[in-house]
């Protein structure tokens, strides 16, 4: 078994494990982080495919590399806005759930 | 020469190791949260700063030598400065070394 | 070989801790070490410059925003674990998560031998770009309108947020007023840190045109030590009307216009540079890029303006 | 650096246009932000007209030509680099974005007013987050490229959220972050996607894609993981959940840009993925689940509506139902009985309704903003009177309404007509009844509103604002547009299969 395989299951898991934790836990930051373990397991698989693509004297293909650099600062802008959020719903209402209350 | 540098590699390194153990058990097995820090700091000052001296032996270029001893000095500065906030929290704002 | 598969054991081991710890703030924590084992892996898959980021940006950064929410929340965090959904929903949940993962494990087997991969062409136009770090030359001029679009995501993030301030307090500084403390430890380890990470930051951020490093994790680094700053009370964020302020959030991505658009004067296309001077330009970009990137970071982490603006 | 088989020309002329419909937008947001106060009103209302005539030069480009106008970024070509396509597809939804935007904007002037001094939170907010709409919307209708579209995406959601919250109140808060949560799992979901596709044939471009996927697993997964990811994005039953807290509860001018063109983002993304990415697979089997999702959709949506309270949130429900029926082009387009699958009925149908309720949501979410500002609430039981106080209102409400019935003249009209005789050509009949259902309750919803608008108050109407002249004429001539599309000819558009093979 290669490294990138290794890291693909690696990936896959992580992509479950994440999806899981989204859909059962009811705290939205628990959510949040959720996503971010998704994110983490699709990155990883952006990685596993730059490996597997070595060439040219580079160690990975760059251009998913690039992708994933991208993806890590859109991935953090997204958590940054769903925790202001988070935050000001609890200032509002005391509460933070997502519960519909009517 | 270069075997006598090995040699000293290896007992630096396993002695860091060894404080690294150590100050783990410490951890678990200590009963309070100040006993247990005190045997964290130890490990990771002492053992870091060994397991970089002997891994100092086989650096060749000067420059990545003073990035490792840089490192030790941050974590010393991080650990130090973390313990004293966990401490602090820990006596829940009673003087731990710390005024505010 | 082996050390990969105790890495993948680890961090697969400690994901399963983050969802399953009964605390959140103990799931954020397992998350930043998670972080930390990830931008490993990245070693390990030969990226070392996502390596940089996931350690600076994915675990760093993230994982004091979630900390520092985790805090803020606090009990009743722990009150809506009561919101536990059924046996049955768990049940459907672990069956459809199962279920993807075996599919992607098996498409992960399936990914072609060998590998499609554009390596050769970036290596084959590297020249044209006048830089030596090939996923720079990706970030900065290949796919350069990913990243300027990618800018404008942050900018946007931070617009987002500052309008959920309240009226009352807009124009108000962001994040909470932390008093300062001469003698405080933090206030001593930000004295020391400061001057440190800032030369650590311009040297990553240096050498990322040859390198591993860049704009991006140079910005994440000097945007922790903004933090840490304000943490320690030594300096406040600026309110959010500041012009000051607001020019320094558009001067990157209003520079990389601007020499995108002079482009098509230049060298016959939008966001392209004329190969004399390609390195050059790319630099000139990158400087007002980090800052403002940086910038646009630290205040995504302080939130939306809870200070009393000053009249 | 060349592929010259993989690309057919190189950046025709006139793709500049195409680079200035994205950046003309996004310029005006960095402006907004450095500049602040008052002038963030203004710079948007400099650009609107700016970027309307950008949109109908590239439309008259793509049809003066017939061929597709791109341009390569930087003068890097796929797959290296990334380039910017537009079709007569992109022409046509480029248009209609300009043409609402500059309609909302005049709309918006008066609620987002911008104070004296300084620089109001809301005002300041809205005119940016528009113009990052605007720039997203054609970088999505424009993109070339699977991960360049996922940050078009992401800006999109980023710029639609706030909008959602910007009254500030508490329910508001709570319905954008389940709409973000919502939007993130579909960009993770559309990501995987993506790197599956570039994993398998190293390209992320689509016009590479389309001449290298194959029918494989890998392929199918990918498809199925980003169209399940669009689909949480569009709201399509069952992922509607978040929409109509969000768009009922955003100020009026956000609902209609978020019911009228945000949620087509992701559906004109799921018609690149089917009928671009994979030409040579259709998957009549996965079409008929769409299409299926789609009647589902139609069908709560409208009952749903039928039973709600307030105006705000039974549009918002519509929407939901309306969005069913773009869907209902996949099983009848992917693998036709006769011809390409751009050149049925129901391809032509399925963009036709996108746009006709772009129009026709937009008007009436309007009007429904401009009733409950002067009642001062948007309880349906107590619109009695209304029809009399704000008769052009009230009308351009009921002319919206005509498209979501389905009734002549109207666009709802032509786009359902071509949905219900696409049906019949391909033997699908069970589709037509979903239609005509659909096309009977949403007479339910709209009548329902009319007939208590019309209704004569039991005491007098107080109105608790005044409403301009000047708004209400924004609002019909927008639903007069919609009618307006009810002549597009009965058939298959030329304009919108230019840059597909015949």
């Amino acid at each position: 078994m290669s490294i990138a395989i290794l890291y693909g299951l690696c990936s896959a898991v992580l992509v479950g494990l994440g999806l899981f934790a989204l859909i059962t836990h009811p705290q939205p930051l628990r959510k949040i982080l959720a996503f971010n373990l998704i994110g983490s397991g699709v990155f990883l698989l952006f990685g596993v495919v730059a490996h597997n693509g070595a060439a040219a004297g580079f160690g990975g293909d760059p251009v998913p590399q690039a992708l994933v650099i991208t993806g890590l600062v859109v991935a953090f802008a997204s958590t940054a806005l769903a925790v202001a959020l988070l935050l000001r719903l609890f200032q509002e209402t005391g509460r933070a759930t997502l519960q519909s209350d009517d | 020469m270069s075997l006598a540098l090995d040699a000293l590699t290896f007992l630096a390194v396993a002695a860091g190791g060894f404080f690294f153990l150590a100050g783990t058990v410490g951890l678990l097995r200590f009963p309070d949260t100040l006993s247990r820090l005190h045997a964290l700091t130890k490990a990771d000052n002492l053992g870091l700063g060994l397991i970089v001296l002997g891994l100092l032996f086989q650096m060749e270029d000067p420059f990545a030598a003073l990035k490792l001893v840089a490192v030790w000095l941050l974590t010393l500065l991080a650990g130090g400065a973390v313990t004293q906030l966990i401490a602090h929290a820990a006596l829940g704002g009673r003087s731990a070394g710390v005024t505010t | 070989m082996a050390l990969d598969a105790v890495l993948a054991v680890l961090v697969v081991g400690v994901a399963v801790w983050t969802v399953a710890a009964r605390d959140t703030f103990a799931a954020v924590v397992g998350f930043v070490a998670f972080g930390l084992l990830v931008a490993l892996i990245w070693v390990r898959l030969a990226a070392p410059d996502v390596a940089l980021t996931e350690a600076a940006l994915g675990s760093g950064l993230t994982g004091g925003l979630l900390l520092g929410a985790s805090t803020r929340l606090g009990r009743t965090e722990a009150e809506a674990t009561g919101e536990l959904p059924g046996g049955l929903l768990q049940f459907a949940a672990a069956t459809v998560s199962v279920l993807v993962s075996a599919g992607l494990i098996a498409l992960v087997l399936l990914l072609p031998e060998p590998a499609p991969t554009l390596a050769p062409k970036v290596a084959a136009n590297i020249a044209a770009t006048g830089l030596q770090n090939p996923v720079t030359a990706v970030l900065m001029a290949y796919r350069a309108i990913d990243t300027l679009l990618e800018v404008m995501v942050l900018l946007l993030a931070l617009v987002g947020m500052w309008s959920l301030a309240p009226d009352h307090l807009w124009g108000g500084a962001p994040g909470r007023r932390e008093p300062a403390d001469p003698d405080g430890v933090l206030t001593f380890v930000a004295q020391v840190l400061l001057p440190v990470g800032i030369l650590v930051a311009i040297h990553i951020f240096w050498v990322g045109s040859v390198a591993p490093g860049g704009e991006f994790q140079g910005a994440t680094i000097f945007a922790a030590m903004w933090i840490l700053a304000t943490m320690a009370g030594l300096a406040n964020t600026p309110p959010v009307m500041r012009r000051s302020l607001r020019l320094l959030l558009i001067a990157g991505p209003a520079v990389f216009f601007a020499i995108g658009l002079a482009g098509f004067a230049i060298a016959g296309a939008f966001l392209a540079y004329p190969a004399d001077y390609a390195k050059l330009l790319i630099l000139i970009i990158e400087i007002p890029l980090t800052l403002s990137i940086a910038t646009t970071l630290a205040l995504l982490v302080a939130g939306p303006p809870e200070q009393e603006p000053q009249r | 650096m060349i592929e010259p088989l993989l690309m057919p020309g190189s950046a025709t002329a006139g793709g500049f246009l195409l680079v200035l419909a994205v950046v003309l937008p996004v310029l005006g947001v960095l402006l907004s932000l450095a500049l602040g106060g008052r002038h963030a009103e203004r710079i948007a209302l400099i650009l609107m007209p700016a970027g309307l005539a950008v949109a109908g030069a590239t439309t008259a480009a793509v049809w003066r030509t017939r061929a597709v106008l791109q341009y390569f970024v930087g003068g890097w070509y796929p797959p290296l680099g990334v380039a910017f396509r537009a079709d007569g597809l992109s022409a046509v939804m480029m248009l209609v974005t300009g043409l609402l935007i500059c309609g909302i904007g005049l709309f918006a002037r008066v609620q987002f007013a911008s104070p004296e001094q300084g620089e109001g939170r809301a005002p300041f907010a809205f005119w940016t987050l528009l113009l990052a709409i605007w720039g997203g919307l054609n970088a999505v209708f424009l993109g070339g490229d699977l991960f360049n579209l996922y940050v078009a995406l992401e800006l999109l959601t980023f710029a639609a959220v706030p909008l959602v919250s910007l009254d500030g109140r508490a329910e508001t808060i709570k319905a954008a972050l389940r709409y973000l949560l919502f939007a993130l799992l579909g960009s993770i979901l559309y990501l995987l996607g993506a790197v599956l596709f570039y994993g398998a044939y190293g390209a992320l471009a689509i016009v590479i894609l389309s001449g290298r996927v194959r029918a494989e697993p890998v392929a199918w997964a990918a498809i199925a993981l980003m169209t399940a990811g669009l689909l949480a994005k569009a709201a399509l039953y069952p992922f509607h959940l978040w929409l109509p807290p969000a768009h009922a509860g955003a100020p009026a001018p956000a609902s209609a840009i978020l019911s009228g063109l945000v949620v087509k983002a992701p559906f004109f993304l799921v018609v690149r993925l089917w009928f671009d990415v994979m030409p040579g697979q259709p998957q009549q089997a996965a079409a008929q689940i769409l299409g299926t999702l789609g009647a589902a959709a139609i069908l709560f949506g409208s009952v749903v509506a039928l039973r709600q309270a307030r105006l705000k949130l039974l549009i918002a429900y519509s929407t939901v139902a309306q969005i069913g029926y773009l869907f209902l082009m996949f099983p009848l387009a992917v693998k036709p009985v006769t011809g390409h699958p751009w050149s049925t009925f129901a391809w032509t149908g399925g963009v036709v309704q996108a746009i006709s309720h772009a129009v026709a949501k937009a008007a009436m979410f309007l009007a429904a903003g401009l009733i409950a500002e002067a009642l001062g609430h948007d309880r349906i039981a107590r619109l009695a009177g209304i029809g009399r106080a704000l008769p052009v209102t009230v009308l351009a409400f009921g002319l919206g309404g005509l498209s979501l019935m389905g009734l002549p003249p109207s666009g709802g009209f032509v786009a359902k007509a071509m949905l219900l005789s696409a049906a019949v050509s391909e033997g699908q009949w069970w589709w037509a009844v979903v239609v005509l259902t659909g096309g009977l309750l949403a007479a339910g919803y709209v009548f329902l509103v009319l007939a208590r608008s019309l209704a004569d108050p039991v005491e007098p109407l107080r109105l608790s604002a005044t409403i301009s002249p000047g708004r209400q004429a924004v609002v019909l001539a927008l639903a007069l547009c919609a009618v307006l599309l009810g002549f597009v000819p009965l058939r298959p558009l030329e304009l919108l299969q230019i840059g597909r093979p015949v």
